[in-house]
């Protein structure tokens, strides 16, 4: 048992925690959020010259080789941030899928340096599924993704989609003939998309070689590193809030004196260990090869933390009073995309059920 | 000892619920439905609407100032009838908060002035109480009217102005005697948003919405008229007011319109194939909120009743606060668990189910519920000392 | 809607708050626990003197003819003092029974005097149930009835059984041959037993003129009362509390000036005024004709009260400190008998579930 | 990182199960499974077991005083294993409390003359620090030891002492310098419970239980050479035992052997017909403990990794104390409510299901919990002014 980390990941936590101090602050990041775009390609290429996007790449590609633990320790200091650009999506799930995928290297490779951004397309409303039929050696793709982070930002869209009643992957280019994208911001700030497939036609090279442990596996790389954000965005939260109520006086004093309160921000620092400690277990499980272990750990994980984000989101705002709910102030942004998280990959109450299953209670 | 409305109260129901089918605007109704911000000339429209009804659109005025007369209970009954109708809350600044102190407070010049155009909804009115350095602690704030002859001259900041930027008038806290410690010399003000010197700049909350404002005054000159009941004795209309802001604080109504929206949300998404609704947890979570909201209704019905009978509304108010104001967040709460990811599109967006959209917003705009009119610690400190006396 | 109670109403509660003060004091209810019995015929007949007895019999029968909110009433007064009689079992609940059986107008005079108590027993474990055969025109009774309160105290037992497949009622004397009575304490001192049925012969006349509904109705009528007796039980525990916290001085104050202890207190009047409300409709509904309204109305009364009764009991005793914790002061006594109430008559969860089912959720 | 035990670990978890498995005797597992008292010569049977196997009895012992000389990890290991395996809890007023005081700041002699004995499970130790005046507020107490020549005379009174009556020795707070305030003027003396003078009164707790005590000292003489470290600097040695006191605070081990015992009992009851374990509401409230468990042990391992670096076992031990004993009652609360109506009979009697005999009883012990030790809102305060520095 160690809880320590080297000193390279160290090193490398610390570079993204002065990135985003110095070069993605909450005014510029205001800046692109209020762009045409949404995000921003030069923030993604100073990501890549970070060597960030070869993280999860492995080394024969060209990447860093490095594994959840190290993509941990980056959203930790990267979530207090809120970064617009689709760090987890493509450098961390499509990533960690493609990486399972041999003939995806080339692919890789350009993920890596920033070239290609990639994002996965899978949840589907009231699970109406995205169908595949084969036309001759190629495949047809039709059907509807929804609230797809980032689709308008990617490159190449990792499509799920039924073959035969089968589940089956395929790479689609966003510039796809019959593919279209209706794109919209979120509560968060980030762009998502309704992707519309009508009669996508693909060579039989875009099916990805995966099936759909793979995919879950990737899913649940994505989990952990959204909980590891989470985590980092409740440690600012907390420490923000702590500030105020030192500062912030009212009849007569710091209300940081005050019991109740003093007790709240008590509350919200055990959720937050709880759910730091929860998160260590997610980085460490989220690639076990026994699928029940991972869906035990990881849903036990997504339920910690969706409490925590709840409690500690809505208690920031509500110590800050009525500066917590300005849009001026970073903490109820951070509300915000604690909010998005809850609901993300699953709410709690799902992961709860998942958990009651997976540990065969009755 | 009975639960039961009379007959004659069953009666007076059915006629509101009446006029709201038939009057409010269905353009209107959509909105509310949708947690869409109105309006300053949609919120006009529905107020002219009642008003041309009988006053209804003042519903704890007496008949003498030109209201209905209800009852507690009957004034009751209309708020929950026009929130379950999909009816927007009535601004409450004019109705609800300035009239009660121009009607106990004011001369008759002010009565005759300000009164008329509140009932015909023809004033907008809104109100100047928190400042930067005084939210909760209304005793410490720093506005300053210095009089000049026949004038005030006032020189200050308020913030967490709501609607402000719709107002004809503003009534204010302002300070009078630097010199007098705590809550005395203050005094009550009415100012004419029109006055030189005042101005308007719009808080963005985290819901994009503009609902609130700071309000900025220099040398705003207001006529000593203006200056309601004594000067320096302004504590006295503030702490009748803060009693009258809170008839209604519960929101049984609209807790009971959000609740069943949610049901109906929650019968429409499925789980494994399965409405949600037929989820053993999900409903008992719905189940809890359900039974909560049937006992807080209860509560308080024996407040008003015992209101009714001439005990004064005190502090058991802050318990209808505290509770009623937990539920619509709770209810908020499950309503975006029950939307899904579908409730992440913002700022109008909405690719998902009709339901669905807006859902987030109004989620992070209630949060100020347990924030504003006395945060909900406060309320808390108020049980404790005032009920509890600890 | 009127909150008001009737001159009568009002004289009746003092009358029973007097008697509790002064003849059911807490000393003198330790030396009633303490006894070989459990409980004491002295205060019974006192009972029966004041007319409590009588309360809900009608004065057909020689009773006042009173109802629910009388008996609310009664059992807010009553419950602080932790009555160790069959109150509620047979003044209560088998009255609330007996009243619909016309052919038992002789019982309940008796009831109505002190002579004769009655309580029902009903609940078997695991859902077990009674059977009951005919034998020429006598019925035989085979079975075991669980953790019946009172039974010991009682002269005439109301058994619960299936004839049949049907479910009937009979009226059993306590010391019928073939019944014997397994007696213990239970944790709020009251006493109760196993009821063994072996063979238990009874006359034809023993089966009682009543079905389903009207023992519903009747267990119904109980309920009501128990949650009027918490809800007195909590007003007495959180006065003790706020004494407490009043005169209590740690750190150079009284403990009731500290903030988190005063928002403690807080909350708990607020669980109490919930359930105070709650015991007010289920006073009103226990006797209503339409059976999914009245379930409805018990169901939730029943989840409130519970709710409040566990944090009211639990605050008082962690608000009280070590003190809380002994057997030495009546706030234990207390939490102990709101604990029972949770418990007893379905717990939170199972009326939850009823509440859901009657308000036909899907 | 990673949150593996080493291979060492796990043999030394194997070790400590296959000890506890086969020397425990059965009549103590039975007695601590039913949440019945042991005896005291139960108690130090077990203890000289363990005292045989090496030490054992004294985990957090250095080699240099004969205990195991464990890293804080195995003394994890070997509490969450003892509890896993149904052994009692070791009573920690002698080995974890007075030792370690006696270690730090007493004299040669008196650790030659008290250690030995401890260890070898034959002197049995209690703890005389809260007063009827000072709970929590240990600066106020008010027991005083006046010396004369080569005597301390001890007049006073302590209460909440748990288990005094097996005692052979106590160690208390008193105050020798009455002009001094707070703090100050305290010292740290150990008396022989058979002194003339020492009267032990029983507190009855709402469980029926004799397990804590009321003191009483009246003109009691205790010889100088038993003030352990400098007159009126009895803090010290205070302060240091509060932080030993709280290894094993969290009591992981007992919440999962608990929390494990939950699960069995609600396999075994039904509801409607199935296993109460098959309810999705009831098993959606188990699994919310457990996954509050699972993550409080991580939290755990992290505080005892941080120990292990010499970092001071700080104020993070109060998170561990609130969460652990929140568990600990939560699991009791669904345990009694897994049971029902059969966890009425009480003192004894067991009518029902064998698993459902004393639950009540166990419930409500367990309500100390959040009392003793530092109240959970005492450890409230210390989270926020010494971690969060408010």
């Amino acid at each position: 048992m160690d809880f320590s980390f080297t000193e390279e990941q160290l090193l490398l936590e610390d570079t993204v925690r002065r990135f985003v101090a110095k070069d993605y602050t909450f005014e510029k990041r205001r800046a692109i959020l209020n762009s045409a775009e949404g995000w921003s390609r030069e923030v993604w290429q100073a990501l890549a010259d970070l060597g960030l996007l070869a993280l999860n790449v492995p080394e024969a590609h060209g990447g860093l080789g490095g594994g959840p633990v190290d993509t941990m320790l980056v959203m930790n200091a990267l979530g207090p941030g809120l970064p617009l650009e689709p760090y987890l999506a493509s450098a961390v799930t499509a990533t960690g899928l493609l990486r399972d995928c041999p003939a995806q290297a080339g692919l890789l490779e350009k993920m890596a340096t920033g070239e290609h951004i990639v994002v996965i397309a899978h949840e589907e409303q009231n699970d109406v599924p995205t169908l595949c039929r084969p036309a001759g050696t190629d495949f047809l793709l039709d059907g509807r993704k929804c609230v797809v982070a980032h689709a308008t930002a990617a490159d190449m869209l990792i499509v799920s989609a039924r073959l035969a009643g089968e589940p089956a992957l395929f790479l689609v280019p966003r510039d796809a003939a019959g593919l279209t994208l209706d794109s919209y911001p979120t509560l968060d700030g980030t762009r998502a998309a309704e992707v519309h497939l009508a009669g996508v036609r693909l060579p039989a090279a875009a099916r990805l070689d995966a099936g759909r442990d793979t995919l879950e596996r990737a899913l649940d790389i994505g989990l952990a590193a959204l909980c590891a954000e989470a985590v980092g965005i409740m440690k600012a939260a907390i420490d923000a809030t702590v500030d105020y109520l030192r500062t912030r006086r009212q009849f007569g004093q710091p209300i940081g004196r005050f019991q109740a309160l003093q007790h709240r921000a008590a509350d919200m620092l055990m959720h937050y260990e709880q759910a730091r400690s929860m998160s260590y277990l997610a980085a460490l499980r989220c690639t076990a090869q026994d699928a029940s272990e991972r869906r035990r750990a990881l849903a036990a994980a997504k339920v910690t933390i969706g409490r925590a984000a709840r409690f500690i989101g809505q208690q920031a705002v509500q110590l800050h009073g009525g500066m917590g709910m300005t849009d001026e102030l970073v903490v109820s942004h951070w509300f915000k995309r604690l909010t998005a998280i809850e609901l993300l990959a699953g709410d709690s109450d799902t992961h709860l059920q998942q958990f009651i299953q997976a540990s065969a209670y009755a | 000892m009975n639960l039961d409305f009379t007959d004659a109260d069953n009666a007076f129901r059915a006629e509101v619920r009446a006029f709201v089918r038939e009057q409010l605007p269905p353009a209107i109704r959509d909105k509310v439905a949708n947690g869409v911000h109105l309006t300053r000339d949609e919120h006009l429209q529905w107020q002219r609407l009642l008003h041309a009804r009988g006053g209804w659109n003042c519903p704890g005025w007496p008949k003498a100032f030109g209201g209905p007369g209800w009852s507690p209970v009957e004034q009751y009954i209309f708020e929950e009838e026009c929130a379950l109708g999909g009816a927007p809350r009535l601004v409450p600044f004019g109705i609800k908060m300035v009239a009660p102190v121009i009607m106990a407070f004011g001369s008759a010049a002010q009565q005759a002035r300000f009164l008329p155009k509140i009932l015909a909804a023809e004033e907008w009115w809104c109100q100047g109480y928190s400042e930067p350095g005084a939210g909760s602690d209304l005793a410490s704030l720093r506005t300053r009217a210095v009089r000049k002859g026949d004038t005030y001259v006032v020189n200050g900041q308020k913030t967490w102005n709501t609607l402000g930027q719709h107002a004809d008038w503003i009534f204010c806290l302002v300070r009078t005697d630097p010199e007098a410690k705590a809550q005395r010399g203050i005094s009550f003000l009415l100012i004419d948003m029109k006055s030189p010197g005042v101005t308007v700049r719009p808080i963005v909350t985290l819901d994009g919405a503009h609902e609130v404002n700071e309000i900025w005054f220099e040398d705003v000159e207001v006529p000593v008229e203006n200056l309601v009941g004594e000067e320096n004795k302004g504590w006295t209309c503030a702490k009748f007011l803060l009693g009258h802001e809170r008839s209604n604080i519960a929101g049984i109504g609209i807790a009971k319109r959000e609740l069943a929206r949610l049901k109906t949300i929650a019968a429409a998404e499925t789980k494994h194939g399965k409405p949600l609704i037929a989820d053993p947890l999900f409903a008992a979570r719905v189940a809890e909120i359900e039974i909560e909201l049937m006992a807080l209704e209860i509560t308080n019905l024996r407040v008003l009743s015992a209101e009714a009978e001439n005990k004064a509304p005190g502090p058991e108010a802050s318990i209808l606060k505290v509770k009623g104001t937990e539920l619509q967040q709770a209810i908020s709460e499950l309503i975006l668990q029950a939307v899904g990811p579908y409730a992440l599109p913002f700022a109008g967006a909405a690719p998902g189910p009709a339901h669905a959209a807006n859902r987030a917003a109004q989620y992070l705009n209630l949060r100020k519920l347990s924030i504003y009119g006395g945060s909900n610690e406060i309320q808390k400190n108020i049980v404790a000392q005032m009920i509890l006396e600890l």
